[in-house]
């Protein structure tokens, strides 16, 4: 079976589960006839209906449910196994890159290109499969399969199972076209389609109107980043006439790096880079993912750890030529990661609800992985979206086992005690803990490691780079521990009901825990460090399958110059401040628990601001969303969202508000020269109407008044 | 029989009408059975324009000519190209939509209705059929005498309003539009001597530049006032917020199509000196950008959702005259691809507020909330209007948006940078009205029991959406379609456009890429 | 000598009864005075050798249209109307322009008076009765309005009728 | 002058008709006596058209004459209709009493 030419199947069996779903979902999974919740709790009573909670009772389910747990998981099966199988084949290929072409999507027509050419505007329907892209659908379907298997047993009791699974499918379809794509509009079509599953799975739980508000604001945000996507695909298109990569990379090929200032290729990898930010949520639209946790839990693992988010940085990597020649944008990549890797990591500190803290986490290794990429070290780059699906993944679906076991509690400050209760949970989570954090032996370590190593060494990075990243790495440390301490060790703080309801997630919960947890060991084994030469080759497997796909010119930029002992050195001290990290960790939340909340006071408007999300929430919405009309009666403090009410996204209030004047403009004055035209002619008419007496002899009269003047006229002349 | 082919398509709804005002009123089946059948038929008429257009012939095919008022030069001339072709085949499936639609909500005066609907699809086919000046006026006015009639009798409270202004506004910019086609003809006189109102004809006149701008602005307020351009859109939301479910589904998704189908044959072909001045330009692309975002804005303060969805219009048609100003082949073929999407898109959105409308008799959003719980396949059906509305890739708003945008990009980067932001906000207001009406609880006993489609319904909207999704996935039959015309229209505004350098990859070598599909090359 | 004579008795019968009609308070007398003109026009045919134009008039308008108007005159009763005053408010503006309409046409007449000076009707022969002449004519050429005249007549049969009816 | 009696004669005659035909028709109040000033009008006009017939020798001007008696003939029955119809909803046949069609 030659897999190679089939990899345009690999997309097709979970769109194919998809539209299975939403055809007979409703057969196989009916629904109750109006789910409990559905109602607002006063109409309920009014009904005398008792009020539907969420997790409360469990309401009965057809059997013909259990099919669609083995259709949906099954389709990502059958990718993974394709995925597999065309990766080894292409592994035994000469020059490592097939591409499939199955017809011209966009024919558009000819259009004149940057330089005078006449370039035709067409996007085919194309996959491409190179060990870039042969790595994200191991990724995606690997890790996507996992989690399906961990949902049946998570969304076991919930009411729309097909529509969740109908939708999960969709997810994995378009971001398996995301990652085929073999040119840049294909590409975009798996960007928006991603974009969109995040907002139905995000808004899964539809009756809630905060999870509906942060699906439009996951949507909104990420569109305002496709907006500048969109444009940088123009753009490529006026530099190169066409949009394949293979084709993009030979043109960019022979160009020279741009040196001088800020030239077009920046302009365009700088464009690109925008719309990444919107999709990996980097400083400037980022505030879209820690809403997004509304979600179900598996939704925030695939897509918010381990998939869409990553879509960037495979975007980024994927447009290596480009970027290479462009060391202007390469540096605010760099610096824009390192950023929000610092930024992100401090507000983790003082985060309460669990699924926020990693939420936070994510954004902080994303900025780890644009900084890789920002320092030229793609392959750095890709290895650490490699390993962070591992672990990130993980620990997502072990916070939902967490929160499955504690009836539905998110807020950590109400667990504890956890470790013998749920006891594979724990394990698998100290496994991911231990990982992120960067303790040797585990995968972080290596991924983490090598980032810090090709910031203090390639040409590109920098010392400034370097520290930022380092102290990341501490502060990631100590925030993971504190969750870990958090809930899993000391005296349970939950209430009684909860407490007695603990209980270990079943085993199709734990069974994808442990194997996530064996791949959080093993991945990073892939990229051992070249410090660690010793080691065969085959350990260093991962920086050489990513070879052939980055463009010569970006290649002699990863090297850098290699001192062993330095990286040793600076190797030691990363794991150092590791192990400090969560020892502070431990010390402030096992020993001296109370220790916390006096070091809160203590550091005055620190917490409350790190708490508080460095109040970006709500400088957006004042900004954005209150718009500068109440600006001067309204004192600066915190808004509570009831007086924002409905402020949907960062832009809400102040559109509403120019559209407000717009609608009024509309009414009074473009509508109301008209209406003063129609009153103008009325008014014309009422002198008229005299003459009009309903006297039908009279108008006999003027009209032979008429004929004798105009009789008399004739004679005259 | 066959060379009469677009007689027969112009004239089978009118059949379908003298029949159907023969027909006893008091049988308000048969007639209603009539109309849908009268509306089919126009249909399957149309289909064999489809098979029998030759895509690589230029100019017009299938022509038509016969001598109607020889004293003024006026024939009876009908004539079809790609652009004609795609607008006309839009007509006559959303008329059939229509008029099946409207199937249960109209309870009073069927035989007028439909006989009122049956004249408006001549007209509207007639109106992108002729090649006659003087023929195509007469079809432009004939269009806006059922649609005031269906507006008025059949509207919603302050319809009487909504329908005199309606008439008055686009009678108002017809007028002037006369002024330049009689402008056209005397000129053409003055130097050829022979009166006459053929298109191909006029086109031989040579115009001083201030004559062509005089002209041009002659024109523009007749079109302008039809899109509806930024300053002369007051008309639209009255007139769809008044006009009954069906009436609105024709208004938004042909006639607001005629303005622009008027731009595409008339203003730029014959006043390309005009077309090309940057000062109409500059003016024509501000005012199209300023649509795009204002009328975003606008919807976001509308509580009332056939309003809002009015206002939708206008915004998406910023786009259609973006695309058709910025002179390239992309911009305008994307513009008249655009249109199909914007009648496909916006013509299920109005069918949408129809359905709900028929329960619940009120089109406040506030009304509605937490639908989806009651209406499952409703609520899907919404979502995928609303995001081929919205530009989703694989649905066909993103192929007509995309091609335009390439083409302002083309024409200038800034038009295009302020451009784009129309689709942040196109989703934003689309999807902040899927929230306020489908998300949610249910919070109003009135919507516990609303029934979700029937068959009917279904009837209705599923070729809509076959077609959405057809031109999403495979929009190159439609490129093909407009690749001739188009490319005549850029040779006549911009001449050395073509001859810039060998086109890099021709169509045809594209197709060749295609063929060798497992070619790995590296 | 005889047919001036002639002329002058039928212009006398003509205007004098068109005159009294006119002024008359009641309505038959005034029915019956337009007799006297129909009678005066008829004679102005013959004398104008249009018999079969005499023997219409004479059966169609006298016969048929006064005789309506004298049905309808009964219908409606009119003594009230006899106490009531013949002319409405303004009939001093309608009589001024009247007046005026009338000096402006006399004026003309004078004024291009040589222009009728044409030679005296030259008597054509007769090749038989004018009312054969008329009728080759009538049903050649005129063919199509002589129909078109029928339908008119249809019309206003039925239109009368529909007027009249109390309940349709 | 008077002796040989030509066209002119006849038009004079028909000026004087019309003359007195409209100042009946527009100063009297009855309706009956304003349809028959309008008889009048239209002999008037017969009168010339038959006159200029024998004039020119040629037969239209007596065609034209029975259309316009066909006319008028038409016009009357569908007046006195009218007449009725009106009378019997008004009670009156005074013209100036029927003034409804106004603003």
């Amino acid at each position: 079976m030659n897999f190679l030419d089939a990899i345009w199947l690999i997309p097709l069996f979970p769109l194919f589960g998809a539209v299975l779903m939403f055809l007979i979902g409703r057969r196989l999974d009916p629904q109750p006839e109006r789910s409990p919740e559905a109602l607002e709790p006063e109409l309920a009573e009014a009904m005398g209906e008792d009020a539907g909670q969420e997790h409360g009772h469990h309401p009965r389910f057809a059997p013909t449910r259990r099919l669609i747990s083995w259709i949906c998981p099954g389709t990502v099966l059958v990718s993974l196994l394709f995925s597999i199988g065309a990766v080894v084949q292409l592994a035994g290929l000469a020059e490592k890159a097939h591409q499939v072409i199955l017809y011209t999507w966009l024919a558009g027509l000819p259009f004149h290109m940057g330089d005078g050419a006449v370039g035709r505007f067409a996007a085919d329907l194309g996959f491409l499969l190179d060990p870039l892209s042969g790595v994200m659908i191991l990724v995606v379907t690997f890790v996507g399969f996992f989690i399906h298997v961990y949902s049946i047993g998570y969304m076991g009791h919930e009411t729309g199972y097909y529509r969740f699974f109908g939708y999960l499918n969709l997810f994995v379809f378009f971001m398996l076209t995301l990652v085929l794509a073999n040119n840049y509009a294909l590409l975009f079509v798996g960007w928006e389609g991603v974009g969109l599953c995040s907002y139905l799975l995000i808004g899964f739980y539809f009756h809630r109107k905060s999870a509906s508000d942060a699906g439009i604001k996951a949507f909104v945000v990420n569109r305002i980043g496709d907006a500048a996507f969109i444009l940088g695909i123009f753009m490529i298109f006026a530099l190169t006439g066409t949009v394949r990569f293979l084709d993009v990379n030979q043109a960019l090929h022979g160009l020279s790096a741009e040196t001088a200032g800020f030239g077009v290729l920046s302009l365009t990898a700088l464009l690109l880079f925008v719309g990444a930010t919107g999709k990996s949520a980097q400083i400037p639209l980022y505030v879209w993912l820690p809403d997004a946790m509304e979600g179900p839990t598996p939704v925030s693992a695939l897509i918010h750890a381990a998939t869409m988010v990553t879509a960037g940085v495979y975007m980024v990597a994927r447009s290596n030529a480009l970027y290479s020649l462009a060391p202007e944008t390469m540096a605010v990549v760099a610096t824009i990661g390192a950023l929000t890797a610092i930024f992100a990591a401090s507000i983790a500190f003082a985060q309460n609800d669990i699924k926020r803290v990693l939420a936070y986490s994510t954004v902080s290794q994303l900025g780890y992985m644009f900084l890789a990429a920002g320092v030229g070290a793609y392959w750095v780059a890709i290895f650490h979206l490699f390993t962070h699906a591992f672990f990130k993944a993980l620990l997502f679906l072990g916070s939902g086992s967490v929160i499955h076991a504690m009836g539905g509690e998110q807020d950590m400050r109400k667990m504890g005690g956890l470790k013998d209760k749920i006891p594979t949970t724990f394990w698998t989570m100290a496994v991911a803990s231990l990982a992120i954090a960067g303790i040797p032996g585990f995968a972080g370590f290596f991924s983490k490691d090598e980032i810090l190593w090709q910031a203090w060494s390639s040409p590109y990075g920098s010392k400034a780079l370097w520290a930022v990243g380092t102290v990341t790495a501490l502060m990631t440390a100590f925030y993971m521990w504190r969750l870990m301490y958090m809930t899993f060790w000391g005296e349970c703080r939950a209430d009684e009901h909860t407490k007695a309801h603990i209980h270990e997630s079943p085993p199709v919960m734990t069974v994808p825990l442990t194997v996530l947890a064996a791949g959080s060991v093993l991945a990073g084994w892939l990229g051992v460090p070249k410090a660690w030469a010793f080691l065969p080759g085959s350990f260093h497997a991962f920086e050489h399958w990513l070879e052939p796909v980055w463009v010569a010119a970006a290649h002699e930029a990863g090297q850098g110059a290699h001192e062993a002992a330095l990286e040793w050195a600076l190797m030691g001290l990363s794991v150092l401040l590791a192990v400090a990290g969560i020892l502070i960790a431990r010390y402030l939340y096992v020993q001296r628990p109370e220790l916390p909340d006096r070091i809160a006071e203590a550091s005055g408007p620190l917490y409350p601001a790190l708490l508080n999300k460095w109040y970006v929430d709500e400088i957006y919405n004042f900004l954005f969303v209150d718009g500068l009309a109440k600006g001067g009666g309204r004192v600066l403090g915190r808004f509570d969202q009831a007086i924002v009410d409905g402020g949907v996204n960062g832009a809400g209030w102040m559109t509403r508000f120019a559209s407000a004047v717009s609608g009024w403009w509309d009414t009074w004055i473009v509508d109301g020269t008209v209406r003063l035209i129609a009153f103008a002619v009325k008014m014309i008419s009422y002198p008229v109407r005299f003459l009009q007496t309903g006297f039908v002899q009279q108008y006999a009269a003027v009209i032979l008044a008429g004929m004798a003047v105009a009789l008399g006229y004739y004679l005259i002349k | 029989m066959s060379e009469h082919l677009l007689s027969i398509v112009l004239f089978t709804p009118l059949a379908g009408m003298f029949v159907l005002l023969l027909l006893p009123s008091s049988n308000r089946k048969l007639i209603r059975v009539w109309a849908n059948i009268a509306a089919f038929a126009g249909f399957l008429v149309s289909l064999p324009l489809v098979f029998r257009f030759d895509r690589s012939a230029e100019g017009f095919q299938m022509v038509e000519k016969a001598p109607w008022i020889p004293a003024l030069g006026a024939h009876y001339y009908l004539g079809i190209d790609g652009i004609s072709l795609l607008l006309v085949m839009l007509t006559t499936v959303t008329g059939f939509i229509a008029i099946l639609s409207s199937w249960s909500a109209i309870d009073r005066y069927e035989k007028q209705y439909y006989a009122m609907f049956l004249l408006q699809q001549t007209g509207m086919i007639g109106v992108f059929l002729s090649l006659d000046f003087l023929l195509f006026y007469v079809f432009w006015e004939i269009v806006l005498v059922p649609m005031y009639f269906i507006i008025g009798v059949w509207g919603g409270p302050r319809k009487l309003y909504a329908a005199i202004k309606f008439f008055l506004y686009t009678l108002a910019g017809s007028v002037l539009m006369l002024l330049g086609i009689l402008t056209l003809y005397f000129q053409h006189h003055a130097q050829y001597g022979v009166y006459t109102f053929e298109i191909d004809a006029l086109m031989q006149t040579a115009m001083p530049l201030h004559l062509e701008r005089w002209v041009f602005w002659a024109f523009f307020i007749g079109f302008a006032i039809k899109v509806p351009m930024f300053p002369f859109h007051t008309w639209l939301p009255d007139a769809h917020t008044e006009a009954p479910t069906a009436g609105s589904v024709i208004l938004a998704a042909v006639l607001l199509k005629m303005g622009t189908y008027g731009f595409l044959r008339f203003s730029l072909p014959l006043l390309p000196k005009a077309a090309i001045d940057p000062w109409i330009v500059h003016v024509m692309v501000g005012l199209s950008i300023v649509a795009i975002i204002y009328g975003a804005l606008v919807c976001l303060m509308q509580d009332d959702w056939k309003k809002l969805v009015a206002y939708s219009s206008v915004s998406h048609l910023g786009f259609c005259t973006l695309g058709i100003f910025s002179l390239t082949p992309n911009g305008l073929a994307g513009s008249v691809i655009q249109q199909i999407n914007h009648g496909i898109s916006t013509g299920m959105l109005f069918l949408i507020v129809g359905v709900v409308y028929e329960r619940r008799h009120t089109r406040l959003i506030r009304e509605y909330g937490g639908l989806a719980h009651v209406m499952p396949n409703y609520a899907f059906v919404f979502a995928f209007a609303m995001l081929s509305s919205a530009g989703l890739p694989l649905l066909n708003g993103f192929i007509g948006e995309f091609t335009i945008l390439q083409g302002a990009f083309e024409a200038n980067r800034v038009w295009a940078a302020f451009a784009v932001t129309g689709i942040i906000l196109g989703a934003s207001y689309l999807l902040w009205l899927y929230q306020r009406t489908m998300l949610g609880r249910i919070n109003n006993p009135k919507n516990l029991k609303l029934p979700d489609l029937n068959l009917r319904e279904w009837a209705v909207f599923a070729p809509l959406l076959v077609w959405a999704l057809w031109i999403g996935v495979y929009p190159k039959p439609y490129f093909e379609i407009l690749e001739k015309p188009v490319a005549q229209l850029v040779e006549r505004v911009r001449p050395g456009y073509f001859e810039a350098q060998a086109a890099k990859a021709p169509l045809e070598a594209a197709q060749a890429m295609e063929s060798r599909m497992e070619a790995g090359i590296r | 000598m005889v047919s001036a004579i002639l002329f002058y008795l039928f212009a006398l019968m003509i205007l004098g009864g068109a005159v009294l009609m006119v002024t008359r308070r009641n309505a038959v007398h005034a029915a019956l005075w337009l007799v006297v003109t129909l009678l005066g026009v008829a004679g102005v045919f013959l004398l104008r050798s249009a018999e079969f134009l005499f023997v219409v008039q004479i059966m169609l308008y006298i016969g048929g249209v006064v005789l309506l108007i004298l049905f309808v005159i009964m219908l409606v009763n009119l003594d009230a109307e006899a106490r009531q005053p013949r002319f409405h408010r303004q009939w001093l503006l309608a009589l001024a322009c009247a007046v005026v309409v009338g000096a402006e046409i006399v004026y003309v007449l004078l004024s291009g008076l040589e222009a009728f000076r044409l030679a005296p009707a030259v008597t054509a022969v007769q090749t038989g009765g004018s009312t054969e002449r008329l009728a080759d004519v009538l049903f050649s050429e005129y063919l199509l309005p002589f129909e078109i005249a029928s339908i008119l007549l249809l019309v206003a049969i039925v239109g009368s009728v529909v007027m009249a009816k109390k309940r349709i | 002058m008077l002796y040989p009696i030509t066209t002119i004669h006849y038009v004079i005659l028909s000026a004087a008709l019309l003359l007195i035909g409209t100042v009946g028709f527009l100063t009297r109040r009855n309706i009956v006596i304003i349809l028959m000033s309008i008889e009048l009008i239209l002999n008037a006009v017969n009168i010339n058209l038959v006159a200029f017939s024998e004039r020119f020798q040629a037969m239209e001007g007596q065609i034209f004459a029975i259309f316009v008696i066909a006319v008028a003939v038409a016009e009357a029955a569908v007046g006195l209709g009218i007449l009725i119809a009106l009378f019997r909803n008004r009670e009156t046949v005074a013209s100036d009493e029927i003034d409804l069609l106004k603003w």
